[in-house]
């Protein structure tokens, strides 16, 4: 069964993620370099990166999983995509916030209607989208399906924001880490993926846990709900 | 604002995006305990319901 | 052929039904009973394919209606609480394009005579809204009598209809069966169709 | 297929004649489409330079919107009354069913807003040329927020709050149609090359017609549970 | 005099509560406002000087849209369940019921705009000043808004073909409150006085208080025969 | 005492009725009789004052109602083929708001003693629009129960219960009448009031 095995694995990426997230920072602000054109506003790229890495790939894993309970009917995997989004929601915000942050600095502004900048938006808003569709719908099983369908179609942005800066030239940066070598100073790049590791674990641990309550939650009608031992307390 | 960025970059960084970050984890985190207490006081009461009746 | 095993609905916390099995050949007719609530157009929406059954088994013919689909449908005509009719249209024109919905082809005049039929004489071209309900009925109704369908399911057919009315359904359902159709009904009124059985299956409020 | 196609004239015709039936609905989505055009200039000032730079942007998101509000009837309608169960019954695909509305659904508020397009591309003092394109990525456009949107009316269908929803969850898939549409119209005042852009609107629209029917069907039989 | 406030209470509790019930309705007219405001940069692009100068028009417009978007429901989903008989059938006044469903109305799809204005305008680089004046302006006109939308909303009530005169002769009579309400904001960021503005904005106000709940009641009986 | 003289009434072309009148007393019962389409529902809603008739009076206590207007209001209930409920509320809320509207205060606990009597006992916090047909008529005429109106004028109010629901709803007929109220309604389903005699009024189609 995968509520206890959740219930075992939580506390294990949780207490990982924090000490990732001590390193990174220690890692970022610390040991790394102030950049030469950028000074030290580059080090909010610790938390940027990540978070905008995080919001896209949750997406498509959060697509993934609804598309698989659409399609083979498996309850766990749409409580899985209902449990990431606002987990995703919150990391499409937090790539929002640190990159207006960033902008100002950097651009002069707070905001500019530049390709990722919006595309990334428009990720914010399909999040939103699914979630309030999701809560809109009383019968469970027919919110899974119809915000699936939502989360599927909705899964043809992200590459949009990916490649955004291929396809338009704009004023956000291109990508600097490639799969082919790198421009990022090693320092960097190595307190940049602790992050990236410490995020994406994090993500984990707070998507299982509540993952854990919309289980308790659709099965209370169960006997093996009724015969937990946290809930006979 | 600009002239307070300029001087302290760094402090700016930290409350800035930082800051935000961790606050927005931190409500996320909150937010889950609630809703494991929730639902589990939720279940025991409708267990009580169905013993009752 | 419609067999039907083990079949289970739950709405919302409800379990509706469950273990429910019947089989209708042709010829048959069947009337679903239960007080209000009970679950009768659940499983009649059921049968239609509309809401998926927690567990069980429809065949068509031997075969599973989930996997026969469009070939289903064309053999079954639901008529359900709602009359599926637009109000800006008339009962002609509603007639016509449900015909034309359901792959029937259905010229003027023998729409005009199905509408006659049903007692909506000189009402055919009034917008449906500004008839009465029963007359309402009566223009949803009207499908029985172009549809090539062979499995009717009616969901309280006799609603705001007049004892003229009800006796011509009577009238109708005999007719169907004796062209070896089927029908599935539910009703709260009596009702009564000379010449067969009625089958009779009763669902218990939960 | 010839049966296929025949449903797909009855459908489009039906929702015709409904709309012909209920010509408000019609006329008020293209009333409201002029209103939102002209309001501009009120609002903004007479300055010719900057209406002619805004003109594109501005037609192309009251289009946006104008079809966005027609969305909300598309299928409550047909729910409402019961015959939206009468065509998941139909023997034939629901996705042509539903192809066939929204045609329907083009015919009656895409297709006026194209016809009307050159008077107020005229009124906000825009080239001849760009008036065209305008046109082109409009006539090539507004199917797709039709079809895109007939996936957001059908997974509303029936929720308390439909119409924002709708609009919620509509909107973010409409915006790259509205940035290859502004930004051919953009293209060609600044004496470019548009033809890329129209092409990827082109691009667009076929994925839609080869996609979008089956999701909304999809959608349809989800949301009537 | 009390049994009637009494009873205004109970129909404006009735429909926050209803509103309430369509659980994100608010949130999402909100979440609404913001994408129809922020798809005109998108659409016209991102000079912000192009930008601060149609910032009122769009933000008013948009206003215009939100709460027209959920004038389709003030009275159909009345009409249509049969609720509207029984509010026909009322021991009190119609126009109190009428005034009551008005504000309902107001406090679900214009107040929260007007909360959100300041945001939206520092998004398109307003100067603080205009923003006060554009959220008076609002604060004013959107109660007015609702209230000639009602009138209308109550003639296009199960109405065939005739319906269509009746709305064009209502849409006109939003444009006055527009053109007032970004005339003021185009006074204050020119640095005229706004105040006749607002004062016309307010007679307005006044003046619907006064009739459009009469008028939309008698509307309401003409449409429900 | 509501009395009618001479009332005409006329939809479209057709003349539905004319020359129409009677008379109803405190403690009597009048059902309206006629085919689908005779004008039944026209006559209870002009009674209502929502149809004005072509001629003829309605007085009730002796004056117009149409002078009357809100005090005549508030001795009326109507309830017609719309069941004049919110899908999205449930039966609790939407029977308080409808005594609200009506003028009537009424608590928590005589509302739900309310639903309860209409068997909707488990269901009155559901949204209504999960409820099955019947129980949605049923949570329509718990109004009967709470309402302070000498005058019910009901259509069709058997309309999708089963046969329980009809034995309750003779039952608060006959309650109503001992206490000297009136009742209009129409039915095409046998409906018996004991200890009444039923003043019958029937239309003739068009
Ligand atoms: C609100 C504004 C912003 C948003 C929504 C945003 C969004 C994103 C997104 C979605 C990524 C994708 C990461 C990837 O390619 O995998 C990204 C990466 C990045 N962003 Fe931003 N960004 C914003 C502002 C900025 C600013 C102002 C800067 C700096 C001048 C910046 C610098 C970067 C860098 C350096 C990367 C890493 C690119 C890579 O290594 O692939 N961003 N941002
Ligand atoms: N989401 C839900 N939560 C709880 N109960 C539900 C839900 N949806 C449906 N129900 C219940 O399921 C039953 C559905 O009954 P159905 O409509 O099939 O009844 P029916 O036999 O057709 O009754 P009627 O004779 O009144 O038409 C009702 O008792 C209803 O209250
Ligand atoms: N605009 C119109 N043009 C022509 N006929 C009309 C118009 N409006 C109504 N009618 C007719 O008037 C009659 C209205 O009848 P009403 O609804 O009062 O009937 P009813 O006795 O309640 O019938 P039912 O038992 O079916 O409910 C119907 O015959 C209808 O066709
Ligand atoms: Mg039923
Ligand atoms: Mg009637």
């Amino acid at each position: 069964m995968f509520y206890p095995l959740a219930g075992k694995l939580v506390p294990w990426f949780a207490v990982s993620s924090a000490i990732l997230f001590a390193v990174g920072m220690y890692l970022g602000f610390v040991v790394a370099p102030t950049d030469a054109t950028q000074g030290e506003f580059y080090r909010i790229i610790y938390i940027h990166v990540p978070a905008s890495i995080l919001s896209m790939f949750l997406y498509l894993v959060m697509a993934g999983y609804a598309a698989l309970g659409l399609v083979f009917n498996t309850r766990l995997s749409s409580m899985m995509a209902s449990a990431m989004a606002p987990t995703g929601a919150l990391f499409a915000f937090i790539a929002l916030w640190t990159g207006a942050l960033w902008g100002k600095p950097m651009w002069g502004t707070w905001w500019v209607w530049d390709a990722r900048l919006t595309s990334e938006l428009i990720l914010l808003f399909l999040y939103l989208g699914f979630i309030s569709l999701h809560a809109s719908i009383d019968d469970p099983r027919r919110a899974d399906r119809a915000s699936a369908l939502l989360a599927i179609v909705g899964s043809v942005n992200v590459p949009i924001i990916y490649f955004s800066v291929k396809w338009w030239n704009t004023l956000h940066q291109g990508s600097t880490i490639k799969f082919t070598g790198t421009s990022m100073q090693i320092t960097m790049q190595h307190a940049m993926f602790t992050m990236l590791a410490a995020c994406w674990l994090y993500a984990v641990a707070v998507v299982l846990s509540r993952v854990r309550s919309i289980i308790l939650e659709r099965e209370r009608h169960t006997k093996w709900v009724a015969e937990l031992p946290e809930v006979a307390l | 604002m600009d002239l307070w960025m300029r001087a302290n970059p760094l402090t700016y960084v930290w409350i800035g995006s930082y800051a935000v970050a961790f606050v927005v984890f931190a409500v996320e985190i909150a937010l889950v305990v609630h809703k494991r207490k929730a639902t589990l006081q939720e279940v025991r009461q409708l267990m009580d319901v169905e013993e009752s009746e | 052929m419609l067999e039907v095993s083990n079949l289970a609905c739950s709405r919302g916390d409800h379990r509706l039904f469950s273990g429910l099995g019947f089989a209708l050949s042709p010829g048959q007719i069947m009337q679903v009973q239960g007080e209000n609530g009970s679950g009768k157009t659940s499983l009649l929406r059921t049968l239609c394919g509309f809401i998926q059954p927690d567990e069980g088994r429809i065949a068509w013919e031997g075969a599973d209606v989930s996997d026969l689909a469009e070939a289903y449908y064309s053999r079954v005509l639901y008529l359900g609480h709602l009359n599926a009719i637009k109000d800006e249209l008339s009962a002609l024109e509603n007639l016509k394009i449900s015909a034309a919905l359901s792959g029937v082809e259905l010229g003027e005049s023998a729409a005009i005579a199905a509408l006659r039929r049903m007692g909506l004489k000189g009402r055919e071209r009034l917008p449906v809204k500004v008839l009465s309900q029963g007359q309402r009925r009566r223009a949803a109704l009207a499908r029985l009598l172009v549809s090539g369908a062979a499995l009717w399911i009616l969901d309280e057919p006799l609603a705001a209809l007049d004892v003229n009315a009800v006796a011509l359904i009577e009238e109708l359902f005999g007719e169907h069966l004796a062209r070896q159709g089927m029908v599935i009904f539910t009703t709260h009124q009596p009702l009564l169709v000379s010449g067969t059985e009625m089958i009779s299956l009763s669902l218990s409020a939960p | 297929m010839n049966k296929i196609l025949l449903l797909l004239f009855v459908v489009v015709r039906r929702d015709l004649v409904l709309a012909m039936r209920r010509r408000a609905d019609v006329l008020t989505t293209l009333i409201f489409f002029v209103m939102v055009v002209s309001l501009f200039p009120l609002g903004v000032g007479p300055e010719s330079d900057m209406l002619r730079k805004m003109a594109p942007g501005v037609l192309w998101v009251s289009a946006l919107l104008a079809s966005m509000l027609s969305l909300g009837r598309l299928f409550s309608a047909d729910h409402l009354d019961g015959t939206l169960e009468q065509m998941l019954l139909a023997p034939q695909p629901l996705s042509v069913l539903v192809l066939g509305k929204m045609v329907a659904h083009w015919m009656v508020s895409g297709l006026p807003l194209v016809l009307m397009t050159p008077v107020l591309g005229l009124q906000f003092d825009m080239p001849l040329e760009a008036v065209g394109v305008l046109m082109l990525s409009l006539l090539l456009g507004t199917p797709v927020l039709s079809m895109i949107g007939a996936i957001g009316a059908a997974l509303t269908l029936g929720l308390r709050g439909g119409g924002v929803l709708l609009s919620l969850l509509v909107l973010p898939l409409c915006i790259p149609v509205l940035i290859f549409g502004t930004g051919a119209v953009g293209a060609a005042t600044s004496g470019m090359s548009y033809s890329s852009h129209l092409s990827l609107l082109g691009a667009l629209l076929v994925l839609a017609v080869a996609f979008t029917p089956w999701v909304t069907a999809q959608a349809l039989r989800i949301s009537m549970e």
